[in-house]
């Protein structure tokens, strides 16, 4: 591992993936509300160059990429470190953000006349927060650096979970900040911990030094508690619904798809990781069983919204569920591990392109409609074909049938399970697709019927474009070839053992 | 002559000690808030006024001296107003911001 | 020895019994004194642990700023009803016994972390020699992990966005409610006066010494800043329009100068963050003046919360 | 007993006393007041662990400790943000109420939460 210590070629992508949107957020900032909308989707274009340059080189080099920062190595410095999933995320995360940006520009814009307003200001300085902390999340090699971009992404998310400025959505800006503070200084603790136990918060040192202490395990489990809270993952889920039906559509589509993944993101990267050598006594079948209660728990609670947002919220309190059946079927060193491993984090994937996707749709809605309440919707479909094919491609892939991200990602999962004998999960995961079509069929069949429609303003057929070229991609993961999954597991570690006895 | 100088600072903390035990008593016991300020004030100046005193000889180069009485000039300054905006809200009958 | 154990034993009794007041207090505001109280008494242990640096933080930010912080909001919270209804019986048993269960995890988690401890202590004072400073945590904080520092910075300069954010619209642009009192004590008018230039010297010295001594940018921006609040608490001068150029400027400015010098790293030292040998130290001592100033203008700002077109009225 | 010890003993209990806060109270001020004092407690377990990194000469290790200063500065802008939206929150709706569904007199559809 000590390999892993020397500065690659490309290493310095690395750290311009990190500091072009923290530029952003400063010269934002200084320049107020109508630059902040220039620099943000004018540096999207770079952020996605970047991305996919650290793309190409990671899939040239077979291994991560590092940058060792000042050239001091760890354990006294910092490196970052950009594998197979950082840089499949990194994509992910600066494909969704532009999305989210460009269909925001009718309604966050700075009036005309004026240099600055509170929305336009808020809005898009956060934006590029989001993709400052989670370029760090997806990159960095350090504890206490994910830390501080823990830190960073909550104070992004929650000025944008309440950017609207309605009593109601600072009661739920509140609320998820309290979480959100929970879940950072939990993971803080564990972290100072790590340090006690090991002298490095490098995450390849702790790998390598690794051993069973009793600090060790008092820090996985307060990390991980602190971190489920962040994620929003059952029972710990309390925060989200509110939150993200609450913000404005574009806002609400960064939150569900991108910003929850950050902290899972971390849960993976502590298991996968860090801690692969530890013992787990359990701890991977208790993910797995709160994930499935998630699964069950939202998809009821979906079924039963009257507003499309709140729906699609518990949804995404469901689908997070699934991600965490990675950890009883993506770890060991058995012949099914690595399709529970790309089930996984397929998942993630389709999840975030499908969730923003309908987020931007529900936001037409809206806007044409004047409400989101299903039960009005009747005919809608026929005034709104593309927003409505938009919520259909995405439902597809929370129901996970082909062809679809969803369905690639839950196919996985099932063969996995079946694969290890673990029935379980199996049960669950097609119970979850059940429930999911349920409360597709709930939106859809309501709007495919042939009542006359009054819009209030007929829909933006940009917005339509972008919302439908998301629920596209998702779809489009379906069809990802194998060097797909190759590149998620560049740099996987050998022993991604997380139940090893 | 460092025995004396120990000596001298061991009375003048002792003291100054002394001195601050006697203002929380005073904080603690007396009936009213303007006595209980009263009481706290004098006897926690005298005490600071004495620990500075007992502690100067110790310095080992007249800089950290002068900053042992700068600091206490600092906290008699800070003190004495905040009694002052003390006693003015209180005779106000005023919730203390 | 013995005096001493004596002297710790008693002092985290005291910490633990001040926080368990602050958090069984009945009224807010009580809670809010006891909190900065409590604060104080933390920056002693601090001081027992052998962190002067991490001491002189909490005292200042952790107590001062922080107390001004929460003592103004619950005057201005302490009024409105909770609407919440109180947790019942059942929630206070499974609260206490989770948090008896993580106390007891953690202590013993703690008292069993190895021995010999893992330290970083020889590899930090190593390359301290390269870095030109003589205060190793200042090292850490500007030159080896300066990466997290510059990060932290934009984290602060995030949060001041985040608080402009929930202003209301029409307000926006404006200044921030006026700390204190329309009329402020007379006595209060005469400490600004006297003490916000002696408090600025010792701000200034505070960031100049902690090159070296216990002290640094940290700590001497959060003394200029508790110097601003009290200027502005005596009325002698007014919270800044949020618009004004030159307060913006001022806020970034730290993270913004961190930021180019680091990616200027390359050209002067072959890596990122790095600094020229042998020229080290006035890089640092320049980063670390922008800093000083950023968080004299941030920590203020934070308290002053959004603007509300209170001010001028 | 080393001071370290000791402190290890103030530092989880503090982490325990703050966690009982958040979840029982509900007035956001003092749930604020909880998440500092649990704060309090993680900042000294990373005191502790710098102590006993004393090596030789060196009194403590210095990385924990500047990763404190790095964590007592963002826990402040955390306050300072909650602050402002809990008072924000009690102009729009004149009190402080965590239950975003409760107390707010909008329609926020019947969902269940």
């Amino acid at each position: 591992m000590t390999a892993a210590d020397a500065t690659t070629q490309g290493g310095a992508l690395l750290v311009f993936a990190i500091l072009l949107p923290a530029a952003g957020i400063l010269a934002s900032l200084a320049l107020g509300g109508r630059a902040a909308e220039r620099v943000a989707l004018g540096s999207a274009p770079i952020a996605l160059v970047i991305a996919l340059a650290v793309l190409v080189e990671v899939w040239r080099a077979g291994r991560p990429v590092v940058y060792v920062i000042a050239g001091l190595s760890p354990p006294l410095g910092i490196a970052l470190r950009a594998d197979g999933i950082s840089t499949v995320f990194l994509l992910t995360s600066a494909l969704i953000v532009p999305a989210a940006g460009l269909f925001a520009r009718a309604g966050f814009a700075t009036p005309p006349g004026a240099e600055d307003s509170r929305k336009a200001f808020a809005f898009w300085i956060m934006l590029q927060a989001i993709s400052a902390a989670l370029a760090i999340i997806f990159v960095s090699g350090d504890l206490f650096n994910l830390y501080v971009a823990l830190e960073l992404l909550t104070f992004a998310a929650v000025p944008l979970a309440c950017v609207e400025g309605r009593a109601e959505t600072f009661a739920a800006a509140l609320r998820y900040l309290l979480f959100a503070l929970f879940g950072s200084i939990f993971y803080l603790l564990g972290a100072a911990l790590l340090y006690g136990a090991f002298g490095t918060l490098d995450i390849a040192l702790l790998a390598e030094r690794m051993r069973p202490l009793p600090a060790v395990t008092a820090a996985a489990a307060l990390m991980t508690a602190g971190l489920l809270a962040k994620t929003a993952l059952f029972p710990l889920h309390l925060w989200l619904p509110p939150a993200h039906a609450n913000a404005p559509a574009p806002a609400s589509a960064v939150l569900s798809g991108l910003v929850v993944k950050g902290s899972f993101f971390l849960t993976v990267r502590l298991w996968f990781y860090v801690l692969p050598a530890l013992p787990a006594f359990g701890f991977d079948a208790l993910l797995g069983a709160l994930g499935s209660g998630a699964v069950v728990f939202g998809s009821v609670l979906a079924l039963r919204q009257p507003r499309l947002k709140l729906l699609i919220a518990y949804s995404t309190i469901a689908q997070i569920g699934y991600l965490f059946l990675i950890f009883p079927l993506g770890s060991g060193l058995h012949a099914w591990t690595s399709d529970g491993w790309n089930g996984g984090l397929m998942q993630v994937l389709a999840h975030a392109f499908a969730k923003a996707a309908m987020f931007l749709a529900a936001g037409l809605l809206y806007e044409s409609l004047g409400h989101d309440r299903i039960a009005k919707f009747s005919g809608a479909a026929r005034v709104m074909p593309l927003t409505f094919l938009t919520l259909g491609l995405g439902g597809l892939s929370l129901m996970g049938l082909p062809p679809s991200g969803g369905f690639a990602a839950k196919w996985l999962l099932l063969r996995a399970s079946v694969a290890s004998g673990q029935w379980l999960w199996a049960i669950v995961v097609l119970l979850g697709g059940l429930l999911a079509a349920g409360y597709v069929y709930r939106i859809l069949a309501p709007a495919l019927s042939s009542d006359p429609v009054a819009l209030k303003a007929p829909p933006r057929r940009a917005g339509e474009a972008i919302a439908l070229t998301l629920a596209l991609v998702a779809v489009a993961l379906g069809f990802a070839p194998d060097s797909f999954f190759q590149l998620l597991n560049i740099g996987r570690p050998p022993l991604a053992t997380a139940g090893l006895p | 002559m460092s025995i004396v100088l120990d000596l001298f600072t061991v009375v003048a903390v002792g003291a100054g000690v002394f001195f601050f035990l006697a203002g929380t008593v005073a904080l603690i016991r007396f009936p009213d808030s303007l006595s209980r300020l009263h009481g706290l004030t004098k006897a926690d100046n005298l005490g600071l006024g004495l620990v500075v005193l007992g502690l100067i000889p110790r310095a080992a180069s007249p800089l950290p001296a002068l900053k042992l009485i700068v600091l206490w000039a600092l906290v008699q300054l800070g003190s004495a107003t905040i009694a002052q905006m003390i006693g003015g809200a209180l005779r106000r009958r005023e919730p203390i911001e | 020895m013995i005096l001493f154990e004596a002297l710790d034993l008693g002092l985290a009794a005291l910490v633990l019994g001040v926080a368990t007041w602050t958090i069984a207090a009945r009224r807010v505001f009580g809670a809010v004194v006891g909190y900065v109280a409590y604060g104080l008494l933390l920056a002693i242990v601090w001081v027992r642990l052998y962190a002067p640096d991490v001491a002189l933080t909490e005292a200042a930010i952790g107590g001062g700023v922080t107390g001004v912080l929460l003592i103004s909001a619950s005057t201005r919270l302490g009024r409105l009803p909770a609407v919440d209804a109180p947790p019942g019986a059942a929630l206070k048993f499974g609260a206490a016994v989770i948090s008896a269960l993580v106390a007891s995890v953690l202590a013993a988690a703690v008292i069993y972390l190895p021995d010999p401890a893992p330290s970083l202590a020889p590899e930090a004072d190593a390359h301290l020699s390269a870095t030109g400073l003589g205060n190793a945590v200042t090292a850490v904080l500007i030159a080896y992990r300066s990466f997290d520092t510059m990060l932290e910075k934009v984290v602060l300069v995030l949060a001041v966005a985040g608080v402009w954010s929930v202003a209301p619209d029409r307000f926006w642009g404006g200044a921030p409610a006026p700390l204190g009192r329309a009329v402020p004590d007379a006595a209060l008018v005469f400490l600004a006066r006297i003490l916000a230039p002696v408090g600025a010297v010792i701000g200034v010295q505070m960031f100049w010494v902690g090159a070296d001594e216990p002290g640094g940018a940290f700590q001497g921006g959060a003394i200029l800043a508790a110097m601003w609040m009290l200027v502005m608490m005596a009325r002698l001068t007014d919270p800044p329009r949020i618009s004004s150029r030159w307060l913006r400027l001022g806020l970034i400015a730290g993270p913004a100068v961190f930021l180019l010098l680091g990616l200027a790293g390359p050209v002067m030292a072959g890596s990122f963050f790095a600094f020229p040998e042998g020229f080290a130290k006035p890089v640092i001592l320049f980063i670390e003046a922008f800093m000083v100033l950023s968080i004299a203008v941030t920590l203020p700002l934070l308290v002053l919360g959004p603007p509300n077109g209170e001010a001028g009225r | 007993m080393s001071a370290s010890t000791i402190a290890g003993f103030v530092g989880a209990g503090l982490v325990g006393l703050g966690l009982y806060a958040l979840i029982v109270n509900t007035e956001p001020l003092k749930k604020l007041l909880a998440f500092n004092v649990i704060g309090n407690g993680v900042f000294l377990v990373f005191g502790i662990v710098a102590r006993r990194g004393a090596v030789g000469a060196f009194p403590f290790d210095p990385v924990p400790q500047a990763m404190v200063i790095t964590g007592i500065v963002v826990a402040f802008a955390a306050s300072a943000f909650a602050v402002a939206l809990m008072l924000r929150l009690a102009e729009e709706s004149g009190s402080v109420s965590f239950d975003p569904e409760g107390g707010m007199g909008v329609d926020q559809g019947d969902e269940d939460a």
